[in-house]
């Protein structure tokens, strides 16, 4: 058992038991904590597979960003325990059971797929690293690039006219 | 590690984000379980690209850049992840500056 | 005697039979000319046009029947009525000794019945009396295709026609629902036995491809039958004959269709269309004579006849009724010769009956007339005194139809009881029976109404008066003709050769020769004359003075006429009604409707509880999504496996 | 050339007619119309009877391998002209009514019948759809906008019924555009699938409810005594005497030449169905105490009557059909003027309240019972031909039940006499009431129509050859068709 | 390509055009003018005039199929703004800025009506949402308009979650995001993995054009949007968004039909029936409307089961039908005061015109023939009758068909037949002759619908 095979472990432990905190924590601002540390063993798994430029971007992105707007949010509006609005228990029971049952169905389906046994965790390769990724995007990928700029535009006015005082 | 691991893994993920979905009532949070779905979902991305990158190297490639296409893509989808936050964030916010409460199910007015 | 191939084949255009259309036609004319005119004619006018139309077709009947006499019989083709794919309907008229016997008794009697209207309809409004006259016209006119007629088709055209001038003429009165009633109870009733005849027709069409009397009457096409298709088709018709002359059990309309003006019943339901059943049979007597199957159930239909309405006669208290009733005995005694294949006879019969009954109507609306409408005969009584001529011509035509000779009745009624006898021996029991009720009660009603004292109202009696010439002559003329009717058909065993008639048949008439001993001949007439004058003598006995008593026990049900109408009604008429009102009321609404209106309250409430899936909640929303979802991956992975 | 002004005149000026405010001018303008309509027919008839007038083709959809091609055999020619006739009896009948917002009426009446035209013309599988909803959708309008007071949910109940309906026949041409050899609409190549019978019975099926609805024949009549009932009467006038008719045009044209196994093997079932719908529409007739209801159901039926004659197959029989549309076309109309005068005089159509109109309107008394006598098939009235040769056909016919089928056919005949006779003599005859005394006798527009009516009731009762004449081409065609099929199934 | 980058520039002059313009007036009719700009040019790249010549590396292809779709597309929107640009106005103070984002949607549209690679498919599904989430939450002070907009926003993105993880499992299986290339596989059957990632696509792109069961979003969101641009999403929008579900489908997944066809089946069945038959109970017109959407998807859906030519034909046209008929009913809905059925009532006394309009348009949409409504349904059932032996399907849809003339005729009713004072209504003279037009064009598609179809070929 290799140390990469540990980590591995390691890491997916904790992104699933932060995840599980996440969804479970009554307390928004522990959800948003939990969640934190699930991007950042995510990001663990990136530089495992040698994704490193993506590995950072999703630090800085998500868990800084984005995370940080939700949190910046949440105190605003300073939500806690007590706010927190709660589902019925059943509904929450069904909620597990749907949510499992899916799970299942898709394990079960893709346990035995025809590229189970492709290798996906080597040291080798330097694709993740951010020169050759910089130059397929703006080489092959530019077209979609120029047009995420359009979709933030959208978001971006969006955002005014959603968040405009009037 | 094969990828059936981190197939397993990432549905995993994702199944937990689809449940935090399914039980929660706090906008907010729904909306943090589905930002969980998508990590999910590039977590995939990455460990498929790697896979990719391995067989053409198996297959002899020396200098292949096979795998790029699936980092890319999870680029994409960070960009629409953090449009999406912005305008979902906003209008959380307005419903909050009207109703003073994130609870999806305060709101009922549409329904049947 | 062939069908020409499109009518204008030189042979028939020289042929001056082909112009018997003028004979229908100029009725045709005439009520035309009053039903449209009848309100700016005055009566006499339209009383002239509708007896002058009458009396020209009486000449050219009469010129048709010395032609026919010298031998020229001819079938006029005119147009082709229908014609399609291999069947073909040609409007023609067929003239031989039948039909033109019948052509004269028509309109003979049709004139001389025109003639007495004229006078006995006086009291109604103009335009009344105008469509009075123009039904009777029209009447004749159909009369006349039904016995010209060529083929089954144009012979059911005036078969309907003369239904549909009843129906008229018997609601002439139009404000009095009852009549109406009458009126459509005798129309439908025909109907019924009108839809048989079609059947009959479309059979023929059906086997033979053809209706036309010359051609289904050859030995070839009537070898292509098979014994049961002549039975069943002879049978059809002969139900057809049965609603239009009045035989069980299709009866009862006759009775009541006296609603109309007495007239009316001496022309159509006397003398003329009644006796239509009777021509079609004697027509188509070819058809008949191969199923004796047919002609036995005729005779036993023919007979029974006879015998209930005898009876019945016995108890009614109507002039009008009993008289009715006496002709579907009448006609009843007619079937019966047929029955027997005593053709001649029956027509024979016709012709008497036409006669004396025509006579006896006439003279009872005489005596209706004179009483001021006034038709029961217990309030009558002693009218010998006041109306002397109608007393005489009254008294003959019962003499005539009690069969007394050397008058009409005799003779005809002799000659049916004797083939009666040739038949079956039971049969001669029976029907002599039947005569002598007949003598019975139409002497019980001579006797009732016109000896004794009167017994009606005060101003009734001072009312009395005889009726005027319009109305006596044809009387004397119908009496003279009760007498004499009988002589052109005197049996062999009085003058040989007597049987004009006979002879003059004979070409369209089939029979088998019939042997039987002139003693015996003599014996059975002069059995049946010797009961008839006892019969008489006892009603004179009886009612030489009447007293009025109410009728009881079996008296009861003979004055009710056996409750045949009140059995058909319940039977027959009352279930309709109720299957009619259950479809209406029930089925159509509530079953039917119910359905097609239960789809859309389905719908509805589909769509009520439906909506209820859209709760409005977006966590309810994905969890039904993720719940399809998993149902899916499972159909997908794990059942179409 | 003929047939497509058939359809173009009505249709342009119904279009005008929207633009005409006056009422006069536009009852005028309508009235016009149609007879010019009425004239063209006739020149089909008479002097331009050749193809190259009749048939008209250009391209319309060649990607759908649709066209717009008109073709008028005899059958079509019959029908043009009854809808020609139909319209300018109807307007001289209404010539007195008045109608709120007159121009719409007249131009959807107007449309309605350019869309029946098309329908009678048509000789392509989807433009004989589009002029089926073409005819059905102004009458949709013109029942719900002038009706009577239920008329809406009515209306729409005979719209959905129709419309489901036509959508089944939808599904059938669909199906059958699949098995044509080269995949076009046109009706040649719909003459030219070859399907076993037992395939075709989806199809026949599908199609024949579409046209039982519209005919309608027993048990899907439910809509029509309502409609007829709720309906302007101008407008129940042309549903019962002509729109009727599609349907039954629809089996000639559509349904026996193309699904002609299917429709010889189902023909006893249909025949059964439409006799039992006879005697119970009759039974239900001899109950009603509503004149339009009592017409309705007799109308119900008269066209089970037809649809009989349709299946017995043979010459007699579908020649009596053919003569027999005509006649009750021209019959029932004259019924509904009847009943619509006395509707509009004495405010009621309960027969219990009616009684002596003949002393107060001599004149409509003589046309109504003329009319009513035709419509009980009384001899030397059109009627009689049709039904005789229909009688004549059924007993003649291949069925094995024939004989019964005819005997209870017939039965539905004397209750009709029964009916009839009923209501002439609870409307017409008997002592006048307060409701009757007043009336006055039929007006003049009312006695053109209506001896219009009777002459061509009498006219084609005594000389009914040349109708006859007309359509032997198409019945004679349809019966060696059935007796190719025939032929095969008994060997 | 004309168009995708027109669109995204007009986009940002509309943005800053609401900085420098003051009045309205302008910005509308520079919207208009920009509208009718974008349909030229993309008309003038049908007839083979590119002007920017850009390499996208296979990931967009304007072919004849895209082009004359986003020539529809186009047409309707400038049909659209002329009638109902007026009422934005109402919606809120950000005027300029809703134009802005129609126009980015249509970039959206166009990249979804192009798409060669699912990464374009993803974007421009994504640059169609966002802006949409935003314009249904446009009337701020309104609850139900933020309400629909939460709901369609939760419910977009964990679809768009979905659709991503159905994507990244195509990936793995085929290492690529081509579309061409997904669909060649050398071994019998497809991977499980694709077959996951395809389903999951499936029902993505089915809560996109919001088909059964995935559905639920329609009703409240279009019932809460401001109507306005409800009228815009439930057309355009959702026609684009079935041009990029038939290309799918038939470009990626062509091959794999024995895997989706049932299920698409099952899809259509239970939208036709759910859409319908909730339709039914319905009292108000506009939430009708939404369910009707829904049942019309259901129809649209019947192109994607029988994928044959017949189908892409088909789909154009019931685009054009529905887009137009839609657009123009939502365009007089709005001018209601009342939009339950009863504020319809005694509408024809009023206004004949916007009656006698409206009747053609639900007409349209119930499918009565002389209608483009009628053809498009005419061809769906044609084609989904010649995908093979399926009479059952269409048989059901055909009964769904009559059912929904049941709640289309309500409004007829209403309109003509009822006695009531729907509250007279005044209208620009140009509106009036915008809806005529529109009228006019939903009849000559229907009497000849090879205006539009003749440009699929050359």
């Amino acid at each position: 058992m290799s140390i990469t095979q540990i980590l591995f472990w390691f890491l997916s432990i904790v992104a699933i038991f932060s995840a599980l905190m996440v969804i479970s924590s009554k307390n928004p601002v522990h959800s948003v904590l939990w969640l934190i540390l699930t991007f950042f063993s995510i990001s663990g798994h990136y530089i495992l597979l040698n994704a490193q430029f993506l590995a950072i971007v999703n630090i800085i992105v998500y868990a800084g960003a984005i995370m940080v707007l939700f949190l910046f949010v949440i105190m605003l509006m300073n939500l806690n325990k007590e706010t927190e609005p709660q589902k019925h228990k059943w509904l929450r029971i069904a909620g597990a059971i749907a949510g499992g049952s899916l799970l299942l169905v898709l394990v079960a389906a893709l346990k035995d797929t025809d590229i189970k046994h492709q290798q996906a965790l080597v040291n080798t390769g330097g694709i993740g690293l951010i020169k050759n990724l910089g130059k397929e995007l703006f080489t092959t990928y530019v077209v979609p690039f120029e047009i995420s700029s359009i979709l933030f535009l959208s978001a971006m006015v969006g955002a005014v006219v959603i968040g405009k005082k009037e | 590690m094969p990828i059936n691991y981190y197939i397993f893994l990432s549905l995993a993920l994702f199944c937990i984000g689809i449940v935090g979905v399914l039980t929660r009532r706090n906008a907010i949070i729904i909306f943090m379980c589905i930002e969980l779905m998508l990590n999910a979902v590039n977590l995939l991305l990455v460990a498929f690209s790697k896979m990719h990158y391995n067989a053409a190297l198996l297959a002899g490639d020396a200098a292949t850049t096979a795998g790029t296409d699936g980092q890319l893509f999870v680029f994409f989808i960070m960009v629409v992840a953090a449009a999406e936050v912005s305008v979902g964030l906003a209008i959380i916010v307005m419903m909050y500056r009207n109703i003073h409460s994130v609870d999806v199910n305060f709101l009922n007015r549409l329904k049947h | 005697m062939t069908r020409s191939d499109g009518g204008c084949g030189d042979q028939i255009m020289q042929n001056a039979l082909q112009m018997v259309y003028l004979i229908p036609l100029l009725p045709l004319l005439g009520f035309l000319i009053n039903g449209l005119g009848r309100k700016q004619l005055s009566k006499p006018a339209i009383s002239l046009i509708g007896c002058g139309t009458l009396l020209v077709s009486f000449a050219l009947s009469i010129w048709v029947f010395l032609q026919v006499k010298g031998g020229n019989v001819h079938t006029a083709h005119y147009f082709d009525f229908i014609s399609v794919g291999k069947l073909n309907i040609p409007f023609a008229f067929k003239i031989d000794q039948l039909s033109s016997l019948f052509l004269l008794i028509i309109t003979g009697v049709g004139f001389l019945i025109h003639v007495y209207s004229s006078s006995y309809m006086q009291e109604e409004k103009p335009e009344h009396f105008g469509r009075y006259f123009s039904y009777l016209n029209l009447f004749i006119f159909s009369m006349l295709l039904l016995v010209m007629g060529a083929n089954f088709v144009v012979m059911f055209i005036g078969w309907e026609g003369v239904g549909l001038c009843s129906y008229l003429l018997i609601g002439f009165w139009f404000k009095k629902q009852e009549y109406n009633k009458a009126a459509s109870k005798a129309f439908i009733m025909n109907r019924i036995g009108d839809l048989a005849f079609l059947i009959a027709i479309f059979w023929l069409i059906a086997k033979l491809g053809t209706v036309s009397f010359d051609e289904v009457f050859t030995a070839t096409n009537l070898a292509k039958l098979k014994t049961f298709d002549i039975t069943v088709i002879t049978l059809l018709l002969f139900v057809g004959a049965t609603g239009k002359s009045a035989q069980i059990p299709l009866y009862t309309w006759l009775p009541d269709a006296m609603a109309g003006p007495t007239p009316v019943s001496a022309l159509i339901h006397a003398a003329t269309m009644v006796t239509a059943g009777i021509y079609m049979i004697a027509r188509s007597n070819i058809l008949y004579s191969l199923a004796p199957f047919t002609m036995d159930i005729i005779a036993y239909i023919g007979l029974a006849t006879a015998l209930l309405a005898a009876t019945i006669a016995l108890k009614q208290n109507d002039i009008k009724k009993v008289l009715a009733y006496s002709t579907v005995s009448q006609l009843g005694f007619m079937f019966l010769a047929l029955g027997c294949g005593a053709y001649t006879a029956a027509v024979f019969h016709v012709m008497t009956h036409a006669f004396f009954k025509a006579l006896l109507f006439l003279g009872s609306g005489s005596v209706i007339h004179a009483m001021g409408g006034e038709q029961d005969i217990r309030n009558m009584g002693g009218l010998s005194k006041k109306l002397k001529i109608t007393f005489i011509t009254f008294l003959i035509g019962c003499i005539a139809i009690a069969g007394i000779p050397p008058f009409s009745g005799f003779f005809s009624k002799d000659a049916i009881l004797l083939s009666a006898f040739i038949k079956n021996p039971v049969l001669y029991g029976v029907a002599l029976f039947a005569a002598l009720l007949t003598a019975f009660y139409m002497f019980r009603l001579l006797f009732t109404t016109f000896s004794g004292k009167f017994r009606g109202t005060h101003e009734q009696e001072h009312h009395l008066h005889e009726s005027p010439p319009a109305m006596t002559i044809p009387l004397i003329v119908l009496a003279i003709l009760a007498i004499i009717g009988g002589f052109v058909g005197i049996p062999e065993v009085f003058i040989h050769g007597g049987d004009k008639l006979g002879e003059f048949l004979s070409p369209v008439i089939t029979e088998q020769e019939h042997h039987v001993s002139h003693s015996t001949e003599y014996m059975l007439m002069g059995l049946s004359t010797g009961l008839v004058i006892a019969m008489i003598i006892f009603a004179w006995s009886k009612f030489r003075n009447y007293q009025r008593s109410e009728a009881t026990g079996f008296g009861k049900v003979l004055e009710n006429k056996w409750y045949v109408d009140e059995f058909y009604d319940a039977a027959i008429v009352k279930p309709i009604k109720k299957a009619g009102t259950f479809f209406n009321q029930v089925f159509d609404n509530k079953v039917i409707d119910g359905i097609v209106n239960g789809v859309g309250r389905l719908l509805h409430y589909g769509s009520r509880q439906l909506r209820l899936v859209q709760s409005g909640q977006a966590g309810s929303y994905i969890l039904l999504m993720v719940i399809s979802m998993v149902v899916i991956f499972v159909i997908q992975f794990f059942i179409r496996k | 050339m003929i047939s497509l002004l058939l359809i173009l005149l009505p249709l342009l000026t119904g279009l005008a007619a929207f633009f005409i405010k006056d009422e006069k001018l536009v009852r005028t303008w309508a009235l016009l119309t149609s007879l010019a309509t009425l004239v063209v027919s006739i020149l089909g008839l008479c002097c331009m009877n050749d193809t190259k007038y009749l048939e008209y083709e250009c391209e319309w959809l060649p990607s759908l391998g649709a066209s717009f091609s008109l073709k008028m055999d005899g059958a079509a020619q019959l029908l043009c002209l009854l809808n020609t006739i139909a319209y300018p009896l109807v307007f001289i009948a209404g010539w007195d009514k008045t109608y709120k917002n007159a121009k719409n009426f007249f131009a959807l009446m107007l449309f309605a019948q350019a869309g029946i035209m098309g329908v009678f013309l048509a000789a392509d599988a989807l433009l004989f759809y589009f002029f089926w909803e073409l005819a059905l959708i102004p009458m949709y309008f013109l029942c719900s906008q002038w009706g009577g007071e239920k008329r809406i949910a009515v209306t729409f109940k005979f719209f959905i019924y129709t419309f489901v309906g036509s959508l089944l026949m939808l599904i059938s041409i669909l199906y059958l555009y699949g098995q044509t050899p080269d995949h076009s609409f046109s009706i040649e190549s719909f003459y030219n699938i070859n399907l076993t019978s037992k395939q075709q019975s989806l199809p026949f099926w599908l199609m024949f409810v579409a046209f039982a609805v519209k005919m309608p024949i027993f048990p899907l009549h439910t809509w029509q005594p309502d409609t007829y009932e709720q309906a302007p009467t101008s407008t129940t006038m042309i549903l019962s005497g002509v729109m009727v008719k599609m349907g039954l045009f629809g089996l000639i044209r559509w349904l026996f030449p193309v699904i002609t196994g299917a429709s010889f093997m189902w023909g006893d079932v249909v025949t059964l169905i439409a006799i039992i719908g006879m005697i119970y529409a009759s039974l239900i007739a001899l109950r009603q105490d509503d004149l339009k209801r009592l017409v309705a159901y007799s109308s119900i039926a008269h066209i089970g009557l037809l649809c009989v004659g349709m299946f017995t197959q043979n010459a007699s029989g579908m020649q009596g059909v053919m003569i027999q549309m005509f006649s009750h076309g021209i019959n029932i109309i004259g019924l509904w003027i009847v009943v619509d005068w006395i509707e509009r005089k004495t405010g009621t159509r309960k027969m219990s309240e009616l009684g002596g109109l003949a002393q107060k309107a001599p004149a409509l008394t003589m046309f109504f019972v003329i009319i009513a006598l035709a419509n009980i098939a009384l001899p030397l009235t059109n009627a009689f031909v049709g039904e005789f040769l229909i009688f004549n056909g059924l007993l003649g016919s291949f069925t094995q039940y024939y004989v019964w089928y005819t005997v209870l056919a017939g039965i539905s005949i004397i209750l009709g006499a029964a009916y009839t006779l009923r209501m002439i003599r609870k409307v017409a005859y008997g002592e006048t009431n307060e409701i009757t005394a007043s009336v006055k006798d039929i007006s003049l527009n009312g006695r053109l129509a209506l001896g219009i009516i009777v002459v061509l009731i009498l006219a084609a009762g005594i000389y009914p050859q040349p109708i006859l004449d007309l359509t032997s081409g198409v019945t004679d065609s349809l019966v060696d068709k059935f007796d190719i099929i025939r032929k095969a199934l008994l060997k | 390509m004309n168009a995708l980058i027109l669109s995204a520039i007009l986009g940002v002059i509309l943005m800053f055009s609401g900085i420098l313009l003051k009045q309205k007036a302008a910005i509308r009719n520079i919207a208009i003018a920009g509208m009718v700009l974008l349909l030229v040019v993309n008309i003038m790249e049908m007839c083979g005039t590119v002007f920017f010549n850009v390499n996208t590396h296979g990931m967009i292809v304007f072919d004849r199929f895209a082009l004359l779709f986003t020539t529809i597309a186009f047409a309707s929107t400038l049909l659209y703004l002329l009638l109902s640009a007026r009422d934005m106005e109402k919606v809120g103070v950000n005027y300029a800025e809703y134009f802005t984002l129609i126009f980015f949607i249509l970039c959206g549209i166009t990249l979804t009506a192009s798409f060669k690679s699912l990464l374009i498919l993803f974007l421009g599904i994504e640059i169609i949402s966002i802006p949409l989430y935003i314009l249904t939450g446009s009337d701020k002070k309104n609850l139900k308009s933020n309400e629909a907009s939460l709901k369609y926003f939760l419910l977009g993105a964990f679809s768009t979650g979905l659709m991503l993880m159905g994507i990244a499992l195509i990936y793995g299986a085929k290492g690529t995001f081509d579309t061409a290339s997904i669909n060649v596989f050398t071994e019998g059957k497809p991977s499980l993995l694709l077959v996951t990632g395809m389903l999951l696509l499936l029902f993505s792109m089915s809560f996109k054009v919001s088909a059964a069961p995935f559905h639920f979003w329609t009703p409240d969101v279009y019932d809460g949007a401001p109507t306005v641009f409800t009228s815009f999403m439930a057309t355009i929008v959702k026609a684009a968004v079935f041009i990029g579900f038939i290309r799918l489908f038939d470009e990626a997944f062509g091959l794999m039909q024995p895997q989706w066809k049932l299920f698409v089946a099952i899809i259509v069945v239970a939208t036709l029936f759910i859409g319908n038959i909730t339709a039914v109970f319905q009292q108000s017109v506009k939430r009708m409307l939404a369910y009707s959407s829904i049942a019309q998807a259901g129809f649209m859906m019947m192109a994607v089961y029988a994928m044959n030519t017949d189908a892409k034909e088909g789909l154009l046209l019931y685009a054009v039908a529905y887009s137009f008929a839609t657009i123009g009913i939502f365009a007089v809905l709005i001018k209601m005061k009342d939009y339950t059925f009863d504020g319809f009532n005694g509408f024809a006394k009023h206004q004949p015109l916007l009656a006698a309009t409206t009747t053609i348009f639900l007409l349209s949409l119930a499918g009565i023939p002389l209608t483009a409504g009628f053809l498009s349904k005419f061809y769906m059932l044609k084609a989904a009758l010649a995908a093979g032996n399926n009479l059952w399907l269409v048989i059901f849809a055909v009964v769904m068909a009559a059912v929904s003339v049941y709640y289309y005729f309500r409004v007829i009713q209403a309109m003509y037949f009822k006695e009531g004072d729907a509250p007279p209504i005044e209208v620009s003279r140009s509106f009036k002759w915008t809806l005529v037009v529109l009228a006019v064009l939903v009849i000559v598609f229907g009497i000849y619908p090879d205006l539009i179809l003749s440009h699929l070929y050359f």
